[in-house]
């Protein structure tokens, strides 16, 4: 009887969720939202600041070429190189910066730890895909645009189950 | 001569069949059906064939499936389960049990008298089958 | 390993530990240019904890442990460090087998957590350190035992086939069975008495040196 | 890119699709056509609606629409259309199709996710006919020491039995491709086909593990055949006889699963493990065996095993109902046809239509359809149902199953029968 | 096969020609990334051999290569369900060389960071046992519940399951706004979906039959092969790392450690289901007792260099006791990284559980070693 018992529990616990919410976030329509703009850390205090690890924003007039990201990414991914640029920063006298392989990024946001001028940030970002390796290779000028991200699903939670809206 | 063949094998395929009996008649839908089934499917894969890409360049693409490791023996084994037992019983007890279908499809038509023996046989077939059980339940013997 | 300080005095002063050990004269000269690490210099001596905090306060029930082991056996072995939870004990290879069956039989430890090889180019040695631990004794169960032996080191080596050999404590603590394949294949020390000797995580044909060596480099590093 | 992956085009694969279409177009108009002329000349044609049917009215069709009609209705009147379209082959694809969708749907349902989505619009309706083309652009990849000839002929041999097994299924008052007079016992044959079928492919794969997929398999039939079989016995002593029509037509007034529940249970169990779903699914048990049995098909094969899997559910499904729940008797919610559609056709716009089927088609014969596939498709829910909220048995409790607890069932179900008809409340001179 | 003076069929088998070796992955929906090497007789496993490695990266040798915070994102990978857990004994061992005392905020966000990610792992591993068993909706609804967590800590840490969150000195971000609201209400629904699994699931009369007397695993058996986490508790031997020697904070909350006596299948797979909502109660719990503000992270000099010694730690993880060993030589590298993972501990017993049993019952058996064949390569 036992046995008949847990049978029919199994199949109502079954049958009833059928009624309940999906739990699928369909994600090319939706997007999740994320906490913040991404992950920056203030060299001040020594402590980031939560957010999505994207890919990397560089803010040019910040970068003095220092090369610290680049040495902390060398133990980690080799992602980072340091790559002239064709303006002028007067804080910049070499004229280098990062340029970012995403082919090789681990996405663990070290550089940005590492950068003692608030120079590189991550972004919510993360679409990255691109048809040839040479596409995932970001330079300077194209890690200095802001991207336009689009996210605004989030986990709901009602009486009939959790749902991502 | 070829008129009438062709006659009649339209008639199996098309129309109904007159020359033969009723019955065989009712059986021969079943194996159309059967042939049926086999001309509509041979196709699927005759076309799948003609549109599929074939590419003999790899041999190892032919190998049977042994988990992405280099196959080691033979496919087809002399393999026993230990449950052979209950082989040897499904092919004593199946004609049984459809033996039990003469009895009882003409039960309505039978003196009650003729369930007795019936009931009697049904206790042999209990016994012997606890027997069987009991045998097949010695795994180390099989 | 002929260490004949005085245990206690190992202990207390652990600057006297340093030429128990290892032969004191290599050590300052054994950082080769090539090397990127240079000879250990040593590997479990924990000079630290114990100099800087104040010398009486070591933690008694480890120091019982460890006296225990030093009652028993004396100059083949040497404390490394006693800390909280934590003993350290350095054995000859000749007396591993010994010490851990004592350690099993009396000690009331049950098991091996892990098994870690440390390879010291410098001394021309391998170290294996057992970290025994124990589920049963509810009074040890905060600590672990740190077994520690050497193994000599051969600069070509041939797994299995060379003098890098240590006795193997499958027979003491079954559950080092799968830790000393492991040592053996990234270390090549050929543990003597194990049963099944064979390659475990390495791919079949790995032809190269045993890659937890110092000298087997990492491409590009 | 990678080296050994080929490069898919599409422009090579749309070529190759119009090379093979106009290689059929060439041969059919060369020598298809021609042949089928060659054919119906020498036929005596048969006589429709007082008009001899000769080979240039056969196919004026093509040119003259009303002329269609007779034809269609001759057409249907025939057993080729029985096997072909309504209660033979096309009917049991489309609900096998259905099944399929279905089965995704409510299993994606259950487990909290969306299932088929985007192909075809609707909920993914159309997912089926994507994964039919991807299985049929796939390439077969058969085994290199396999047993050639055999190793085709199991898929086929697989969907053509489960054929011949819709065509013994009753769906309405004569309707029934085949209505034999021992039409249970003709089942009991066509099932035991399968698991030759099974195991002659696994054996011929020349691979271990559907080797083992096939083994299981048989053992599972062993286990399964006899419960089977003695489950029915309770309705055929209850009615006296083995025709499925005439069992369907006894349960005029009330189905048989109200007196033989028992039975029913048993033959539902065994029914899953016939089918290979998932408490029973051992010879696929894919994280044991690979795919077991199914292992080294590929391809189009795959699919058409597929494809038979569904027939022989639809099946099933179908002989429950006929054995159980009355089959197509049902109260009469189909509404009755006005006598002008019959005789005078419907205006419809400009032209007027005269319903083709309607002579054929009669309102108890689509009433009890209705019936049919309504109740079909409820026990077609309650078999994909466990394939949701249990998981998979071993072999050795399949045959503690089989041989302990439903032979012992089956034996109940059958002396309850005796009993009900002993004790006169139902066989000749009960309430029936 | 049969010999040519025989007609065939009338061959005489040699007793070793019944039995059939059976490679059971890589490649396979019933292993890991390892391969286990089965004998069968029939329907019963008669020898049994497994092969890990097929994901062996190294991962002790690359950490004598960087220096202890760049060591973090690869040292997590062996196990990035289970990233934080992974970390935690290396951290803990660093920060001890390094000389470093973490604050007590930090200590908290760890505590919780490590109970998520054991509830996200034991889902993971809860969806494939589910898989194995043929139980397609314990494979979905594990994995959707998973979800929530993983949302949770990507609000914290900013990746979804390689978070590089710990680091010697603390961790890396302090928690978003309004996070703790966010986790209470999504940690609840949690707690209410996993209680859901038990009629679909553990007290499901076939599953039950299945599972019971499998594989079973004697306590002193499980203490002789050194087994750890669920497989030591499920045979009753009740050690539990976060109660017999706390770290960080684990000795001021209120939780319990789950223990079964039978030692079989079902209770190494019911040991972590009910860790889940151990896990859910520590979560609250330290959620009420964290400070509510502070530092979360010491400064740390750029290339610090351990002190001369090593180090041996240990936690629990979602598998069991996981230790790290570091061995530095007073340079900014370790000289030498052992992680000594429960999977590898584990992993012994497989032979030991599989000999004798049906090969129907492997995957189930295999998989409730909670055995994760990437972590026992590292």
């Amino acid at each position: 009887m036992g046995t008949a018992t847990g049978i029919i529990r199994a199949l109502n616990s079954g049958i009833k969720h059928i009624a309940l919410k999906r739990f699928t976030l369909r994600y090319p329509e939706e997007k999740l939202k994320f906490v913040g703009d991404g992950y920056q850390f203030d060299p001040s205090t020594g402590v980031g600041i939560a957010g999505l690890k994207g890919r990397h924003m560089l803010f040019h007039d910040h970068c003095t070429g220092c090369q610290l990201c680049s040495i902390a990414c060398e133990g980690v991914a080799e992602a980072i190189g340091m790559v002239k640029v064709p303006e002028e920063w007067k804080q910049n006298k070499k004229s280098i910066m990062p340029q970012i392989d995403y082919g090789k990024c681990v996405f663990c946001g070290l550089c940005v730890d590492a950068c003692p001028f608030y120079a590189l940030y991550m972004t919510n970002d993360y679409e990255l895909s691109s048809f040839s390796k040479e596409g995932l290779i970001y330079t300077p000028a194209q890690l200095a645009v802001k991207p336009e991200v689009a996210q605004d699903s989030e986990i709901q939670i009602s009486a009939r189950g959790a749902t991502h809206g | 001569m070829i008129k009438k063949c062709a006659y009649l094998f339209i008639q199996k395929l098309g129309f109904k069949a007159k020359l033969v009996g009723e019955l065989a008649g009712n059986y021969s839908t079943v194996v159309l059906m059967f042939g049926f089934a086999v001309a509509a499917m041979a196709p699927a894969l005759v076309i799948s064939r003609m549109i599929s890409p074939r590419k003999r360049s790899n041999p190892v693409k032919f190998l049977p499936m042994e988990c992405g490791q280099v196959p080691s023996g033979e496919g087809r084994t002399h393999f026993m389960m230990q449950y052979y037992a209950y082989i040897l019983m499904f092919v004593v007890f199946d004609v049984v049990a459809i033996f039990l279908y003469a009895w009882g499809s003409t039960i309505l038509y039978l003196p009650k008298e003729a369930t007795l023996p019936i009931i009697g046989f049904l206790a042999i077939i209990f016994a012997a089958m606890a027997f069987a059980l009991q045998q097949s339940g010695r795994r180390n013997i099989w | 390993m002929s260490s004949d300080s005085e245990k206690e005095a190992v202990e207390k002063k652990p600057e006297e530990s340093k030429p128990t050990e290892t032969k004191p004269p290599e050590k300052p000269a054994t950082a080769k240019p090539d090397e990127q690490k240079p000879a250990a210099t040593k590997p479990a001596p924990a000079k630290k904890p114990a100099p800087t905090k104040e010398e009486p306060e070591l933690p008694a029930f480890e120091k019982g442990i460890a006296d225990k082991i030093i009652e028993k056996f004396g100059e083949k072995t040497t404390i490394s460090f006693v800390k909280p939870d934590r003993v350290g004990i350095k054995v000859g290879r000749d007396d591993i087998h010994n010490v851990a069956e004592f350690a099993r039989d009396t000690l009331n430890y049950d098991h091996v957590d892990s098994v870690a090889g440390v390879d010291y180019p410098a001394d021309k040695e391998i170290e294996v350190v057992y970290h025994l631990s124990s589920y049963t004794d509810p009074t040890l169960s905060r600590q672990i035992l740190e077994l520690a032996t050497r193994a000599q080191r051969e600069e070509d080596p041939i797994p299995g086939n060379d003098a890098t050999k240590l006795p193997s404590l499958r027979d003491i603590f079954y559950s080092v069975e799968f830790h000393e394949r492991e040592v053996f294949e990234m270390l090549g020390v050929y543990f003597e008495g194990h049963p099944d000797n064979r390659r475990l995580l390495l791919p079949e044909d790995w032809a190269d040196l045993p890659p937890l060596r110092k000298d087997f480099r990492n491409k590009g590093r | 890119m990678s080296v050994i992956a080929p490069n898919f085009k599409l422009s090579e694969f749309i070529k190759s699709i119009l090379d093979n279409v106009f290689w059929f177009l060439l041969i059919f108009t060369l020598i298809g056509i021609p042949a089928v002329m060659f054919i119906l000349f020498y036929i005596e044609m048969p006589v429709i609606d007082g008009e001899l049917l000769t080979p240039f009215l056969a196919l004026t069709w093509l040119a003259d629409p009303s002329r269609s009609i007779p034809i269609l209705k001759a057409f249907m009147a025939t057993d080729l259309f029985r096997i072909a379209a309504f209660p033979g082959f096309g009917f049991a694809a489309l609900l096998a199709a259905g099944t399929i969708f279905v089965e995704r749907k409510m299993l994606a349902k259950l487990q909290l996710r969306v299932g088929p989505f985007y192909c075809g619009k609707v909920e993914g309706i159309l997912q089926l006919m994507g994964d039919g083309l991807k299985l049929i652009s796939k390439e077969i990849i058969i085994p290199a020491k396999a047993d050639k000839p055999l190793f085709w002929a199991a898929p086929v041999l697989f969907v053509a039995t489960a054929a011949a097994f819709v065509a013994l299924i009753p769906v309405a008052p004569g309707w029934v491709v085949a209505d034999l007079d021992v039409g249970l016992l003709a089942v009991f044959a066509v099932i035991g086909f399968f698991p030759i079928i099974t195991i002659l492919s696994a054996w011929s794969a020349n691979s271990k593990f559907p080797f083992i997929g096939g083994i299981r398999a048989l053992y599972q039939m062993v286990s399964f055949e006899i419960p089977l079989i003695l489950s029915l016995l309770g309705v055929v002593i209850l009615t006296g006889t083995l025709n499925l029509s005439e069992i369907t037509a006894s349960q005029s007034s009330f189905p048989w699963i109200i007196f033989l529940p028992i039975g029913a249970i048993v033959f539902f169990i065994t029914m899953l493990a016939e089918l290979e779903r998932i408490p029973f699914d051992l010879p696929e048990a894919e994280s044991e065996i690979v795919a077991g049995w199914l292992t080294e098909f590929s391809g189009m094969m795959y699919g058409l095993v597929q494809l038979g899997t569904y027939l022989k559910l639809y099946s099933f499904a179908a002989l429950f109902v006929v054995l159980f729940l009355g089959g197509w008797n049902g109260p009469m919610i189909w509404p009755p046809f006005p006598e002008e559609i019959i005789t005078e056709g419907i205006e419809l716009g400009p032209v007027t239509a005269q319903f083709p089927g309607l002579p054929v088609f009669s309102q108890e014969m689509l009433n009890g359809t209705i019936w049919f596939v309504l109740k079909t498709v409820g026990v077609i829910f309650f078999i994909l149902l466990p394939r949701g909220v249990f998981p998979r048995i071993r072999v050795d409790m399949l045959l503690d199953l089989g041989w302990k607890k439903l032979i012992g069932l089956a034996f109940v179900n059958i002396f309850i029968a005796l009993g009900l008809l002993y004790a006169g409340i139902l066989g000749p001179g009960g309430i029936l | 096969m049969s010999s040519p003076t025989l007609p065939p069929g009338l061959a005489i088998q040699k007793a070793d020609e019944r039995i059939m070796t059976l490679n059971v992955g890589p490649q396979h929906p019933g292993s890991g990334h390892m391969r286990i090497i089965v004998q069968i007789d029939g329907d019963y496993i008669v020898a049994c051999d497994p092969d890990p490695g097929y994901v062996h990266r190294g991962e002790e040798k690359m950490a004598e290569y960087r220096n202890y915070t760049l060591n973090v994102p690869h040292l997590e990978r062996p196990v990035i369900h289970d990233s934080c857990n992974i970390l935690y004994p290396y951290v803990l061992a660093a920060e001890e060389l390094l000389g470093l005392e973490i604050p007590e905020r930090a200590k908290y966000i760890r505590v919780i960071a490590s109970e998520l990610n054991r509830c996200i792992y034991t889902q993971y591993w809860l969806a494939i046992y589910g898989i194995f068993l043929g139980h397609s909706t314990m494979f979905m609804w594990p994995a959707g519940d998973r979800e929530l967590l993983i949302d949770l800590m990507e609000k914290m840490t900013g990746a979804r399951v390689t978070h590089s969150y710990f680091i010697p000195g603390g961790i890396r971000n302090d928690l978003p706004a309004n996070f703790e609201d966010v986790c209470l209400r999504q940690v609840n629904y949690f707690e209410k979906r996993i209680k859901e699994y038990a009629d679909v699931f553990y007290n499901n009369p076939i599953l039950i039959s299945r599972t019971e007397k499998t594989g079973v695993l004697t306590r002193e058996n499980a203490i002789k092969l050194g087994t750890t986490g669920s497989v030591l508790r499920a045979s009753g031997v009740d050690y539990d790392v976060r109660k017999k020697e706390p770290y960080d904070v684990y000795d001021e909350l209120d939780f319990e450690t789950n223990v079964m006596k039978d030692g079989d299948s079902y209770a190494r797979s019911r040991i972590p289901w009910l860790d889940m909502m151990e896990s859910c109660r520590i979560i609250r719990n330290a959620l009420q007792k964290m400070p509510k503000s502070g530092s979360v992270r010491v400064k740390l000099k750029p290339n610090p260099k351990g002190e001369l010694g090593s180090v041996y730690k240990r936690i629990e993880s979602g598998r069991g006791a996981l230790g790290c060993y570091i061995v530095s030589d007073k340079k900014v590298e370790p000289y030498r990284v052992k992680l000594s993972v429960p999977s590898f501990r584990n992993l012994i017993a497989l032979p030991h559980l599989l000999i004798g049993e049906k090969l129907g019952n492997m995957p189930s058996v295999y998989w409730s070693l909670n055995y994760w064949p990437v972590e026992a390569d590292r």
